[in-house]
Parts: C-alpha cells; sequence; structure tokens
C-alpha cells in the first residue's frame, strides 16, 4: 500500500532522514519506534506532505505522492495525526471534528462517522461545545484521534497517541487502534511506548538518528533481547 | 574580572570616536552636513537603543515610541525656552518626565499582550501629540522655536551614557529577567520573576532614554511642531529595531545608522525616495527576516567559531 | 570639501547659478510642496531660456523635506554645504521655514519663502529680523484683517462663526488677526470651531455651527479641506457666504465643493486666473500648455513668482553673491508679479494688495482690490 | 506541622468544576503523586498551588502562610515551584541562562548597581553563575551550557527545566508529567535523578505523572483525583488495589504490565 | 433633532471604517498580520472607482464591483509577493513588510499620478435631503449604509455559512493541523486576502462618493481608525470590526457634535484604550489566555 524508497529529509542543513525506505501493507497495523530525535515524528510529516524529501520516492497504492500538497494526500486518503495533537484550539469540539471531515462531501456518512467517533469517546460527547483548548491532554489527544477518523482514512498516521494518557486511557486507545485497523484502515503508528506498540503491530521497525536499524515483525522485536534493554526499560 | 573587558574595549571604542569626530570638526575637515548627519544619526541610535530594550529585550510590542520623543523634546525646550534652564538639566528634565510618561503609560497597558499592547501603545503617543496640537503654551500646531543647542559634545555624551546604561542593564540578572519575559512569561513569573514590575521599569528606561533623545532633538533642529511626532515617527524607530536585529543592540545601533544615511542620501531624489527606501525595506525583510544580525551582538562575530558551532 | 561657507554664500564663480529648492515632496503636505514646486521649475525654465540670471543658467537642486522640520534643517544644511547653492527656496508651510531660518543667516544663504505666511519666519523670537529670510506671500494677520474688513463693510454682517484648520499656524493666524479686527469694530463672533488637516468629515461640527445660525462664517484653511466643508456646509443647509484666504485658490476646490456649493462665497488672493492682464493671462496660459490643461492655483503662481521676485534682486544687484542679492532684495519695490505688485517692509513682509474673489458658478469673479 | 496543607480548595470555570473540596497535606521531605485521568484536574491543582489560579473556594497554606490570591512570583518566591506539563523553556536563552534567570529571585542587587556595576553586581553576578554550573553539572548538562535551550533534544529540555525549578529554591516542587515522552530507559534514568535531588536538597516533591512504574516506583503516597474530586489517598500498595482507582484510572490488570 | 442627524453622519462613518476594519480583522484572523498596506488598498481602490466612474462613465455599482474586483487582485498580488515569504518570521518582520509596503504604495501612486487630490463627481449617487421622522437626512448616507451592511452580511455568509469560511478559521488556528485536515492553506490565505481587499476597495469607492476628496495618502489615516476599530472590537472577530467601527465612527460624531472636534482622535484613542484596560481582548474578543 505504501512504500518508502530511500529518502532523505532535510531540515535548513540538519539532515534529519538518511536514506528511509520501508513498506506498509493494506491492513497492517505497523509501528515506528526509536529514540527521542531519531526522526520519526519527521517521516510522518513528510508522508503526509508537510515535508519535503530532497532525493528519494514515496509510493502509495500504485502512485508517487512525494510531490503532492498536504491537501491532495489528504484526499488520497491519509490521515496524520500529529505529535502534540494540534487541535484547533479556539474551535469546539464538534467543530473540530467536522474539520475532519473537511474533504468529504457525503453529508450523511459524515454524521454517521460522527456518531461512530462520539461512541469510542464518549467522554468527547459530553464535551462537545467546549472550546477544545480547554481540554485536558487526554481530551485533546481522544479528539485528534477522533478528527482523523472523521477523514475515513484509508491509511492512519499516528504519532505518539499515548503520549501523557493515563494507564486506562492508553489501553483504550491502543483498543481503538486495533478497532479502527479491525474496520480496513492500515495503520502507521509511532510510539515510545514501545511495550504498547509493539504488542498491537504486525510489524515494526527501529529508526536511530535518521536511519532504520531493524525491522521485523513484532513478535521477533519483543523477543529480542537487544531491543529489550534499549527501548523496552528491561534492564 | 571576565565580564569588564568588553566594557573598557567599549569605552576605548566610544573615545575614539569621539576624539575622531572632534577633531575633524574643530579642523574643519568635516563640513557642517557631515557633522549635522552625525549628531542626526546619533540621536537615531539613542531612540533605537531605548526601543530595543522594551521590544528586543523584554518582548513588549510598543508602536508609540514618538510620544515619548515628544515628551522629552517639548520639555526640554519649555526647559530652556521658557525657564531659561541650563541645556545639560533640561535634557535630564526631559528624560525624566518621558520617564513618568512611560509609567503613566506602561501602568495600565503592559499588561496588555502582543499587538493589543502595541496599539494601546500607539494610541497613547496619538494622545500626547493631540494634547499638545490644543496646549497654547507649547504653540499648539504652529509648534515653539527652540534655540540650537545641541553639539556633538553632549549628544556624544548623551549617546554613550545610554549604550552603556542599557547594556549594563541587559547583562545583568535584571536583563536576563526582562528576556526571560520575552521568551516566556508565564515561565518568568513561575521562576519568581516579577514581571510586571520589570516590564514597566523596561518601559519607563527606554521612555528615559526617547526622552533624553527628545531634548537632543528639539534642541537640534530649531523648531518642533506636534505633527513631527505622529505615528510614522513611530515606525521609523520600530524599523531601526527590527531591522537591525530583535533583541541585538549593536544591529539597532547599525540599522539606525545605515538607515539614516540612506534617507539623507536619498533627499535628494524627491520623486523615488520613498520609493527606493520602501524597497529597501521590504526587501530586506523579505531576506532577512530576522534583521541584519539576528539575535546575535556584533561582537559575536568576532569570536572564536568553534565556541558556537561544536557540540 | 573646503570647509566652511564663504561669506558669500556658496560656490559664487561658478557658471551656473545654484538654486535650491527645499520643499514638502512627501509627507503630510506633499500636495503643496508639489504645486510651488511645480511653479518655480516653470520659471526657471523661462528665465534660462531667456538667458538665465546675470549670463548664468539656473539649476535647481531638489530636496524633499518630507513636511518634517528637522529634515527641513538637515535639507538646508546640505544644500548649502554639500551643494553649495546660491541660494534656497523653501518649504510650503511656515514652520518648516523656521527650521531652516537659522542655518540660513548664519550661512549668508537667501532664503525665500514662497508661501511661509507666519510673521514669525522673517522675524526672530526677540523681533530681530532675519536678514537672509524672505517671502513672497502675505502675512497671515493681513489676510484675516482683510476678510473682517470685507465681511463688515462689504457684506454688512455683524455676527460671524470661524470654522479653521488648528493644524496649520497658518488659519491660526489668520483666525486670530480676524477676530481681533472684527471684534474691534463692533462685530460679534458668535461661534469658534477648528478641525484638523485630513479630516474628512465635517458635518458634526458643521451641525453645531449651524445651530448657532451666524450671518457669515470664515474658513482660513487650505482648499483640500475647505472644499468638503463648503459642500458639507451647504448639504446641510447653511446658506449663510462663506470666506477664506489664498489658501483656498484652486481649480481643484471647485471640483471638491461643487459649483452651486460655491455660490455666495469669497476668497481673498493674490491675483485671479481670470484676471485679463497679460501677465496673469500668460502665466496661466503658459502654465495649463505644460500641465495637460490644468489651470494652476496659489501655490503654483507664489512658487512662480518666488523665482521671479529673486531674480528681479539678482538683476539689480548686478552679481550673484549673497550678501548683494539680499540687500537688494530688502530693497525691493513696486516688482509686479503674477500675484500682484510686490514691495517689502523692514521686517520683510511683502506690501501686497490683495483681491477678493466671489465665486459664481464655479468661477472666479473680481469683487474688490484692497490697498494695504 | 504539614509544610503544605490544602483545606477543601477548588476552582469553577464557567459552569464546571474543574477542581473542588481538594485536601492534601504534605510533610517535609516527602515524596508524594498525584495521579488520576485525563481531565481530572491534576494540572488545575499544580496551578492553584503555584498563583496561576486564584481557587474559587477553600485556602491553601504554605509553610504557615496563606497562598491565596498570592501572584506566582511571590509563591515561588515562598518555596514553592514548578515544571510544566508542555515544556516551557526560554527557547533562546543559553542553558546556562535558563538556570540562572531562576536564581532571580535570590539574588539582593539592584537595578541602579547593575547598570553602574557596582561590585554588589559583580559579586551576585559570580553568585549566581556557580551556582547554576553546579546544578547543571548535577543534571548532566553542563557541557551544553552555551547551547540554545531550543536546540535540545526533548528529554534533556525536560532535565532542564527540572534543574531551572530547582535553582530557584523551592522547598516544594512540583513535577508536571516529567517523564512524558521519554521511552522506558530514560524514565529509569529520570527516576534515579528525582531520587537522589530530592536527598540532595532536602526537598518535598509532589509529581503528577501517568507512568505507574515511576509513581508506584518512588511516591511514598499517592493521591488520586477524579472528575475533580479526590477519590483516594494512601501508600501505593493501598492505591493499586483500592478498586474505586482501578475503575477510574488503572484498569484491570496493570500490576501484572511488567514483568 | 440635531442628534439624530449626527448620529446618522457617525454610524456612515462608522460603517466606512467598518468595512475596511473587516478586511484588517480577516487577514489579521489567518495570519496574524497587522495588514497596515490595507488602508492603501483602500485608496487604491477609490482612484480606481474615480477613473471607473470619471474615465470610462460608469455609474456607482459598475465602479464598485470593478474596483472590488481589482483590489481583490491587488490584495493578492500583494500577499504572494510580499508576505508568503514571511509566513514562518516573526509577525514582527511581516508588521515591517507591511510598513514598507504601505509606503510603497503610497509613493508609486504619487510617482504615478502626483501628490494633489482628485474629486469624486457630484452625481454619482442621487444625493437629495430626505425628510424622515422629522429630520433631514441625506440620501446620500443612507445609500452608503446600504452599500455597507449589505456587503457585510454577505461576507458574514461567507464566513459562517460556507466551508472557505470554516477553512479560514482553522488556517488561521494552526496552519499545518489545517493542512493535515486537508485545506489548501495557500489558496484559503489568497481568498481571504481578495475578500478583505475587495471590501476596501468598496469602502474606497463609498468613501469617494461620500467625501468626495481622494488622494495618495488618504488610506493613512481611515486605515489606522479602522485597526483601531478592529482591535476595539475584538481583533480576528468579524461582527467585532464592524462593531468596532460604528462605535468610532459615532463616539467621534459624537464628541465633534459636543464642540470638541480637536480631541476627537484622542477621544478615540482613549475609548479603545478604556476598552483594552476593561476587556483586554477587546468587545468580542475571546479572552484567549494561555492554559498552562
Ligand atoms: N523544525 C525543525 N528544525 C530543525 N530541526 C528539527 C526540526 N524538527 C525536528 N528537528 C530535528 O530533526 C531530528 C528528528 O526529529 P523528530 O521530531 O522527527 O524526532 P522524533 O523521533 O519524532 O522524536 P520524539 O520522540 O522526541 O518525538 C531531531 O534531531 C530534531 O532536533
Ligand atoms: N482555563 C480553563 N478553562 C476551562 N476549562 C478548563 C481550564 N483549564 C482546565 N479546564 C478543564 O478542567 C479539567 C481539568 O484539566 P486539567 O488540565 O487539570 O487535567 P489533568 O488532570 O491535568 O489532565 P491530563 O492528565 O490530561 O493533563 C479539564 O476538563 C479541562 O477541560
Ligand atoms: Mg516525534
Ligand atoms: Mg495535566
Amino acid at each position: 500500500m505504501l512504500k518508502i524508497n530511500n529518502i532523505n529529509v532535510f531540515y535548513g542543513n540538519i539532515q534529519a532522514l538518511k536514506g528511509i525506505s520501508l513498506e506498509v501493507k493494506e491492513g497492517e497495523i505497523v509501528t515506528l519506534i526509536g529514540a527521542n530525535g531519531a526522526g520519526k515524528s519527521t517521516l510522518l510529516k513528510t508522508l503526509s506532505g508537510l515535508l519535503k524529501p530532497k532525493s528519494g520516492t514515496i509510493e502509495y497504492l500504485g502512485g508517487t505522492i512525494s510531490a503532492l500538497a498536504p491537501q491532495a494526500i489528504v484526499k488520497a486518503g491519509i490521515s496524520h495525526v500529529p505529535e502534540g495533537r494540534r487541535v484547533f484550539s479556539n474551535m469546539s469540539v464538534e467543530e473540530n471534528l467536522e474539520l475532519g471531515a473537511y474533504t468529504r462531501k457525503d453529508s450523511s456518512g459524515i454524521r454517521k462517522d460522527m456518531e461512530k467517533v462520539y461512541e469510542l469517546f464518549p467522554r468527547l460527547l459530553e464535551r462537545r461545545k467546549q472550546l477544545s483548548g480547554t481540554l485536558s491532554g487526554g481530551e485533546q489527544q481522544m479528539l485528534a484521534m477522533g478528527r482523523a477518523i472523521m477523514a475515513k482514512p484509508k491509511l492512519l498516521l499516528l504519532d505518539e497517541p499515548s503520549m501523557g494518557l493515563a494507564p486506562l486511557m492508553v489501553k483504550q486507545i491502543f483498543n481503538i487502534i486495533e478497532q479502527i485497523n479491525q474496520t480496513g484502515t492500515t495503520v502507521l503508528l509511532v510510539e515510545q511506548n514501545a511495550n504498547m506498540a509493539l504488542s498491537v503491530a504486525d510489524r515494526a521497525y527501529v529508526i536511530e538518528t535518521g536511519r532504520i536499524e531493524i525491522a521485523g515483525s513484532a513478535a521477533e522485536l519483543q523477543a529480542s533481547e537487544d531491543i529489550k534493554k534499549a527501548y523496552l526499560g528491561g534492564l | 574580572m571576565k565580564k569588564s573587558k568588553p566594557f573598557w574595549a567599549f569605552v576605548i571604542l566610544a573615545a575614539v570616536v569621539y576624539g575622531v569626530v572632534q577633531f575633524f570638526t574643530v579642523s574643519g575637515l568635516l563640513n557642517i552636513y557631515y557633522s549635522n548627519l552625525i549628531i542626526t544619526i546619533s540621536i537615531n541610535i539613542i531612540l533605537a537603543v531605548s526601543l530595543h530594550l522594551v521590544i528586543g529585550i523584554t518582548g513588549q510590542f510598543s508602536i508609540g515610541h514618538a510620544g515619548f520623543l515628544a515628551v522629552g523634546a517639548y520639555i526640554s525646550a519649555i526647559a530652556t525656552m521658557k525657564f531659561e534652564l541650563p541645556f545639560v538639566l533640561a535634557i535630564v528634565i526631559g528624560g525624566v518626565v518621558a520617564a513618568l510618561a512611560g509609567l503613566i503609560v506602561g501602568i495600565p497597558t503592559l499588561r496588555l499582550r502582543g499587538d493589543y499592547l502595541a496599539i494601546a501603545t500607539l494610541g497613547f503617543a496619538e494622545i500626547i501629540r493631540i494634547m499638545l496640537f490644543n496646549i497654547d503654551y507649547v504653540g499648539g500646531a504652529a509648534g515653539m522655536q527652540v534655540t540650537h543647542f545641541t553639539t556633538w559634545t553632549t549628544t556624544f555624551v548623551c549617546l554613550f551614557i545610554t549604550i552603556l546604561v542599557i547594556s549594563n542593564f541587559t547583562n545583568s540578572r535584571h536583563g536576563r529577567a526582562c528576556i526571560s519575559i520575552r521568551e516566556n512569561e508565564i515561565a518568568a513569573d513561575a521562576m519568581g520573576i516579577n514581571t510586571t514590575f520589570y516590564k514597566v521599569a523596561a518601559f519607563a528606561i527606554g521612555s528615559f532614554f526617547a526622552g533624553v533623545a527628545g531634548a537632543l532633538y528639539s534642541h537640534n533642529f530649531y523648531i518642533i511642531q506636534p505633527g513631527n511626532f505622529g505615528f510614522l515617527k513611530s515606525f521609523d524607530i520600530l524599523i531601526f529595531v527590527v531591522l537591525g536585529g530583535l533583541g541585538s543592540l549593536s544591529g539597532s545601533v547599525i540599522s539606525a545608522i545605515l538607515l539614516t544615511i540612506i534617507s539623507a542620501f536619498l533627499q535628494q531624489y524627491p520623486e523615488t525616495r520613498m520609493i527606493i527606501y520602501s524597497l529597501v525595506l521590504v526587501i530586506v525583510m523579505l531576506y532577512r527576516p530576522q534583521g541584519l544580525l539576528g539575535t546575535r551582538e556584533i561582537t559575536d562575530l568576532f569570536k572564536w567559531k568553534p565556541a558556537k558551532g561544536g557540540h | 570639501g573646503t570647509g566652511n561657507q564663504g561669506a558669500s554664500g556658496g560656490g559664487g564663480n561658478s557658471d551656473v547659478f545654484k538654486l535650491g529648492v527645499n520643499m514638502e515632496l512627501s509627507g503630510n503636505v506633499a500636495s503643496y510642496g508639489e504645486s510651488m514646486t511645480k511653479g518655480i521649475e516653470m520659471a526657471v525654465a523661462e528665465i534660462n531660456k531667456a538667458g538665465g540670471v546675470e549670463g548664468k543658467q539656473i539649476e535647481v537642486i531638489k530636496n524633499d523635506n518630507k513636511s518634517e522640520a528637522a529634515e527641513a534643517t538637515n535639507g538646508i544644511i546640505k544644500l548649502t554645504s554639500q551643494d553649495k547653492v546660491n541660494a534656497v527656496i523653501g518649504a510650503a508651510t511656515s514652520g518648516n521655514t523656521v527650521a531652516q531660518a537659522q542655518i540660513a543667516n548664519d550661512t549668508k544663504t537667501v532664503l525665500m519663502a514662497p508661501g511661509g505666511t507666519s510673521p514669525t519666519v522673517t522675524v526672530d523670537e526677540k523681533g530681530k529680523v532675519r536678514d537672509f529670510v524672505f517671502r513672497t506671500s502675505f502675512i497671515d494677520p493681513f489676510q484675516g484683517t482683510v476678510a473682517a474688513n470685507f465681511a463688515l463693510d462689504k457684506l454688512k454682517v455683524k455676527d460671524a462663526a470661524i470654522f479653521s484648520d488648528n493644524s496649520s499656524d497658518y488659519a491660526k493666524g489668520l483666525t486670530n488677526a480676524f477676530k481681533e479686527t472684527f471684534e474691534k469694530a463692533g462685530g460679534k463672533i458668535v461661534g469658534e470651531e477648528s478641525y484638523v488637516a485630513k479630516d474628512t468629515d465635517f458635518r458634526a461640527t458643521l451641525t453645531r455651527i449651524k445651530a448657532k445660525n451666524p450671518s457669515f462664517i470664515f474658513i482660513p484653511g487650505y482648499y483640500e479641506e475647505v472644499g468638503l466643508i463648503v459642500k458639507q456646509a451647504r448639504e446641510l443647509g447653511i446658506t449663510a457666504p462663506l470666506m477664506g484666504a489664498d489658501g483656498w485658490d484652486s481649480p481643484k476646490l471647485v471640483d471638491l465643493a461643487g459649483a452651486d456649493a460655491l455660490n455666495n462665497t469669497y476668497l481673498i488672493n493674490h491675483y485671479s486666473n481670470e484676471d485679463p492682464d497679460k501677465k496673469v493671462q500668460d502665466f496661466v496660459t503658459a502654465f495649463k500648455d505644460k500641465n495637460k490643461g490644468e489651470a494652476p492655483n496659489a501655490f503654483n503662481a507664489l512658487g512662480y513668482d518666488t523665482v521671479y521676485f529673486l531674480a528681479d534682486a539678482i538683476k539689480r544687484a548686478g552679481s550673484t553673491d549673497s550678501v548683494k542679492i539680499q540687500e537688494e532684495l530688502a530693497k525691493t519695490k513696486e516688482l509686479s508679479l503674477v500675484t500682484g505688485v510686490l514691495s517689502l517692509d523692514k521686517n520683510h513682509h511683502p506690501i501686497k494688495s490683495a483681491i477678493v474673489l466671489e465665486y459664481k458658478d464655479g468661477k472666479q469673479v473680481f469683487n474688490t482690490k484692497i490697498n494695504p | 506541622m504539614a509544610l503544605l496543607e490544602v483545606k477543601n480548595a477548588g476552582i469553577q470555570f464557567g459552569g464546571l468544576k474543574a477542581v473542588s473540596g481538594f485536601n492534601m497535606e504534605l510533610r517535609q521531605g516527602e515524596l508524594v503523586g498525584l495521579i488520576g485521568p485525563n481531565g481530572a484536574g491534576k494540572t488545575t491543582s499544580f496551578n492553584l498551588l503555584t498563583g496561576v489560579y486564584v481557587p474559587t473556594e477553600g485556602e491553601i497554606i504554605f509553610n504557615g502562610k496563606r497562598l491565596n490570591g498570592l501572584p506566582p512570583y511571590k509563591v515561588t518566591q515562598s518555596g514553592i515551584s514548578r515544571t510544566f506539563q508542555n515544556i516551557r523553556l526560554f527557547s533562546e536563552l543559553s542553558v546556562l541562562d535558563n538556570v540562572k534567570v531562576a536564581y532571580h529571585s535570590l539574588a539582593k542587587n539592584s537595578i541602579l548597581s547593575s547598570i553602574f556595576r557596582l561590585p554588589s553586581h559583580f559579586s551576585e553576578e559570580k553568585n549566581m553563575e556557580n551556582k547554576a554550573l553546579e546544578f547543571l553539572k548535577i543534571f548532566n548538562l553542563d557541557n551544553l551550557k552555551d547551547e540554545k535551550a531550543k536546540n535540545l533534544p526533548y528529554g534533556q529540555q525536560r532535565r532542564l527545566e527540572i534543574a531551572r525549578a530547582l535553582a530557584a529554591g523551592p522547598k516544594l516542587l512540583l513535577l508536571d508529567e516529567p517523564a512524558a515522552g521519554m521511552n522506558p530507559q530514560e524514565t529509569h534514568e529520570l527516576m534515579e535523578l528525582i531520587a537522589f535531588i530530592r536527598k540532595q536538597f532536602d526537598l518535598t516533591i509532589l509529581l503528577i505523572e501517568h507512568d505507574m512504574n515511576l509513581v508506584m516506583g518512588i511516591c511514598e503516597r499517592i493521591y488520586v483525583l477524579d472528575h475533580g474530586q479526590l477519590i483516594a489517598a494512601g501508600t501505593p500498595e493501598e492505591i493499586r488495589t483500592n478498586p474505586k482507582v482501578i475503575e477510574a484510572y488503572l484498569g484491570e490488570e496493570v500490576t501484572s504490565e511488567h514483568a | 433633532m440635531d442628534w439624530l442627524q449626527q448620529l446618522i453622519n457617525g454610524i456612515s462613518l462608522g460603517s466606512i471604517y467598518a468595512l475596511i476594519a473587516l478586511g484588517y480583522t480577516m487577514v489579521y484572523g489567518i495570519i496574524k498580520l497587522i495588514n497596515f498596506a490595507h488602508g492603501d488598498v483602500f485608496m487604491v481602490g477609490a482612484f480606481i472607482g474615480f477613473y471607473a466612474i470619471t474615465g470610462w462613465g460608469l455609474g456607482f455599482f459598475p465602479a464598485l464591483i470593478i474596483s472590488m474586483a481589482f483590489c481583490a487582485v491587488f490584495g493578492v498580488l500583494i500577499e504572494r509577493i510580499a508576505y508568503k515569504r514571511l509566513r514562518n518570521a516573526t509577525r514582527i518582520a511581516a508588521l515591517i513588510t507591511a510598513i514598507g509596503m504601505s509606503l510603497l504604495i503610497e509613493y508609486g501612486m504619487i510617482f504615478i499620478r502626483g501628490a494633489q487630490p482628485e474629486a469624486y463627481p457630484d452625481d454619482v449617487v442621487p444625493n437629495k435631503a430626505i425628510s424622515l421622522f422629522g429630520v433631514q437626512i441625506n440620501s446620500q448616507s443612507l445609500f452608503i449604509l446600504l452599500t455597507s451592511i449589505v456587503l457585510m452580511i454577505i461576507l458574514q455568509f461567507i464566513v459562517h455559512r460556507t466551508k472557505m469560511g470554516k477553512a479560514m478559521r482553522a488556517v488561521s488556528l494552526d496552519m499545518d493541523a489545517a493542512r493535515l485536515m486537508g485545506i489548501n492553506v495557500d489558496k484559503t490565505i489568497s481568498f481571504t486576502f481578495a475578500i478583505g481587499s475587495a471590501l476596501a476597495g468598496a469602502a474606497g469607492v463609498v468613501f469617494g462618493v461620500y467625501y468626495t476628496k481622494i488622494e495618495p495618502l488618504m488610506g493613512v489615516i481611515p486605515g489606522l481608525k479602522a485597526f483601531v476599530a478592529a482591535v476595539l472590537g475584538g481583533i480576528g472577530s468579524i461582527p467585532g470590526a464592524m462593531v468596532g467601527g460604528i462605535i468610532l465612527g459615532v463616539v467621534e460624531a459624537i464628541v465633534s457634535a459636543a464642540g470638541f472636534s480637536l480631541w476627537r482622535d484622542a477621544a478615540a484613542f482613549i475609548i479603545l484604550i478604556l476598552i483594552l484596560i476593561l476587556k483586554p481582548s477587546g468587545i468580542f474578543g475571546k479572552n484567549t489566555k494561555e492554559k498552562v
């Protein structure tokens, strides 16, 4: 479904991604783990068009998307839940969700998906009219997820969705990720919480200072001693 | 003491600048045009540096600086023309009254943020100007004629003190407090810094020196009229500060020098003058939005390179 | 450089006569400075065509003072010390002329103000004449007095309102003189209101004036605002005669106010474009030729005359030495110019006759001539 | 006597009672956790303690002094300092200057002494610099002292924020999710650091955290908020097994999360 | 009943301020830029209208539409040339650029046609005194009021009822997040400039008809006043700009009517400052204190 071939991405003169290649197949949950500053968020931003690779290509559903503008990529079915939630703080929860469906035209479908989101996150229903800037961190994370779901994506990019969430909430979020995946959405998941990520993922990549260091099935990585030591806190 | 090395370098540089200009003026090698230009530049530097403290260091977006310039200009002119006080005393009085005006303006407005503060300061400056228009004691619209007292020596001393005071203030814990307000007011507050106090203090100090500049201004140009202190004048000062690089004192100085020279040079091309000037502004901003020096000081450029780059 | 100026102003011996023009070419009152400069350049071109002054061609060196006093000072310093001009024509407004006066005197450079109407332009705070400063227009008190007398004697009004431009010293000078003369002769000022240059909405204040029901309204100010004032006053149903001074004179006034609204209004002027006098008509025709048919206004004419005023003195001095020119300028008597016949008094105030014009269907019609 | 006493404190935003009837007592030297679901009011209660919000009900007494209504800088000066959930460093300032700023209220020299460069200016500046360097050393940031704060990687920014809060000389340190965004390895290092500074500086620490390894690992007591109300308080063991807490916050098998 | 006449004077002036203020507020809302060149777009609009009327002999409405269309394009050009590059720069840098653009437009205009004023012809809009409840009301001021109100209603509709309006709000809050929603940010910003500038162009024509005199520096003061009006109403808020504009116009009329015309501008600023002190984000502004 998604194939990244040898991309290089720069911030000014600083090279953040150094020849990254990876693949996500239809229906999978693929997770990307790695330390702070490894380049995980950069990779997601490049996929959604916020950053442009200097070289290399990104293929998606048979076409090349590396040159497309973000809005075209969204239309093509890729939704990105960015790091730090980035909800529209001066808009209500509901307006945020409506914006999630900005590229869609089927108003009945939109309404149905809105109900679905409220079902997944009852807290959002309670706070429907509240300005999202005053929500707590966890509530904002739910909103960001819900907003992405509203776009009805084929591929969902999630950047650290568990950050700052209560344990119960983390579990819920991962449940929801699996749920979304089961309804046919492919997921590329970036996580610090490698344990949880590996437990829901099919495959995983480990990224270190802009390079893919390890790739394999989630089970393999979870079992690996090196990985345990470096990322799972098993000391 | 490590900190005093740049200080002595500055003193020596200042003495050299003063001596050279004075020598050329006295010996007649520098004609009145250039010595007047140098005085104009110095006044503009004082204005730029005083606003730099408010905007560049403390991060308070004030665009009404011409109001304090006007207060200094008029108060000092009243001191010399109506009360026949000595010029030096008039400069001090001009500065002090401008600082008081700064307090009066600052205390209610500095709780505003960003653009709201900007428009409030601009509003105050306009109110000051309109008051001057309506006070017959200072000549109203016709303005006040002022005897020429400003000399290179007085100007230089004021300039020297301005730069010294503002850079000493900046490079101390008080200056750091102001910078921290600029960077993140909530965090500064949480670190125990009385943010209101420092905002008002920086504003008052900035206003004081704007007032000093006003005194030099009024006694250099023979006549002052309220119309000369409108918001476009405030913009001119703002432009010095931003073009030099917000937060960079030497940047403000350099851009005040450059822009004053450019403007003087363009006086003889009336048809295209403002067009060229505005193009310079736009182009510099488009290609160097952080200003000429960014947040750095000119002294940083001479520092040992690896100290910056290396990890 | 050769340092300080010689006692006789800049480069005396070159084969051109350098004329500095230090005008408001940008900023608030750019349109007045621009108008005067047009007149100046036209006169210079004519004189040069006729052989120049004392065999020298006049070279104009322009300087923009941005409508600011500080820049006016810087400007004359530059003109005298860098460009070494022989004389300066400068500043449309009194304030910006005063800003140059001291330097002109110090450097012994003749400074000619086409329109600096405030008495302080040629006389300093201590009442001493500034030897090197001259002006072409009348001074404010004269026009104010003329207006008051006209209202009392010709229009036979007993009460008047004043609506003046508070941001200009010109209008303030006129107001004071008008008030003094009018009240001394037993007239009553029933209302005094002011506005600020660049205002566009005068309705609120005019409504106030209307409520006082004056039988005459004196409106010293410049045509840009006056045009709108007249228009809005008539719209509000004010029918009383309105009167102003030379600041009114511009063909634009008719465009702005509308011909109808201008009926029953009067202005004091130096001359009238309609005057059949040859000098005037030649000027009007020549100006129209040069400016796509646009008729000249008082600013154009004053700028134009200032050059001839200067040229006349140079001719009589038989030299371009500025001290000699200055001496001759001070002696000017009965010099016939477009804006009238000019003599100077000891304070360098011109003694000129003024005429009162009345607007009839958008045309200026001669009403009275008033001698000083 | 308790160092901090919160009596029935609460705050309302519009109709929403973000925190209400909050009671808490901290004794000198304790390390206490504050947990609860997202939106429970944890950060808000920090804001109440530090003067960012003025409580609409109740009282906060610190070190025998009533804090209600004091502006944040005065609260800090009286001995409470904090870190933020969203990092708030002075991003254009160097690492060293970030810490020096926090020393501000402990220094005594006046503005005039700095302007005229009187001896008191130099002695205070020197003192500040030395102290700040000491702190950076503790946090292993001294080799980065001239770097701009914004250029630090995330984990180091978090540590710098703690160093800065410590430099303000608090008796009570409030940490809002210090381990957020850290991987388990980094979190572990952080735990050791927190334990160390508490001992070293004789601190009382109150921390908010969602990482149960950290909370259960180092806190002596834990308060649990839900919907603005205190639902439980006790030792980690008590909290771990409290059914209310499990239902509202932990979920069933949290204890077995780590092997 | 003078006061009613005064009130109408004030509202007419205020509705012109409001039209200009709307552009200020919209542009500010979306890229947080105080677009000082906006007052000059207003000036250009007045001149375009003037040339359309006197040069091509067009009537009021065609001239209005031509001027709005021209200004819309002009506004977009300004944005593309001068501001687009500065989206990620500090806001103050963008502000200085805006001041530069403002000077450039003003003096470009003077370079092209000189500084002298121009007078709108008198008969563009019927100018009769209408008697209403026993007061004389100028038909022009009613006409202008109506034009302004209609334009504002259209604007309200665009911003609140169309998808573009929602996109504008989203872009104003978080540009990157808006991109991730599939919003074309560049297009949205251009659209905002186009609408704001078209309104300024309309204000220019209306101003010309009502006040007759136009000149190259005419945009400076109304521009500043409109900015004050926008802040007064709560910058970024569309109803705020309208209310702020009207309040400013009425205050000016009242102060002049009370005989303090010289203090009129001071009064406007004093009211502004008082409102900001009482309600730091303007009348309609949301008090967006940062959540800590
Ligand atoms: N806007 C930027 N400008 C310059 N450098 C940047 C920028 N954003 C990120 N970087 C740098 O690029 C590298 C990769 O950053 P990125 O945010 O992708 O890391 P990450 O793996 O998502 O880390 P984290 O776990 O902290 O979110 C880091 O070294 C970072 O400092
Ligand atoms: N300024 C405010 N205005 C309105 N509501 C607010 C404000 N600040 C906080 N709230 C509300 O108060 C509740 C508590 O928020 P708070 O930030 O304290 O949660 P928290 O416990 O820190 O959650 P998290 O763990 O997600 O950070 C939330 O529902 C939030 O929406
Ligand atoms: Mg990241
Ligand atoms: Mg929180």
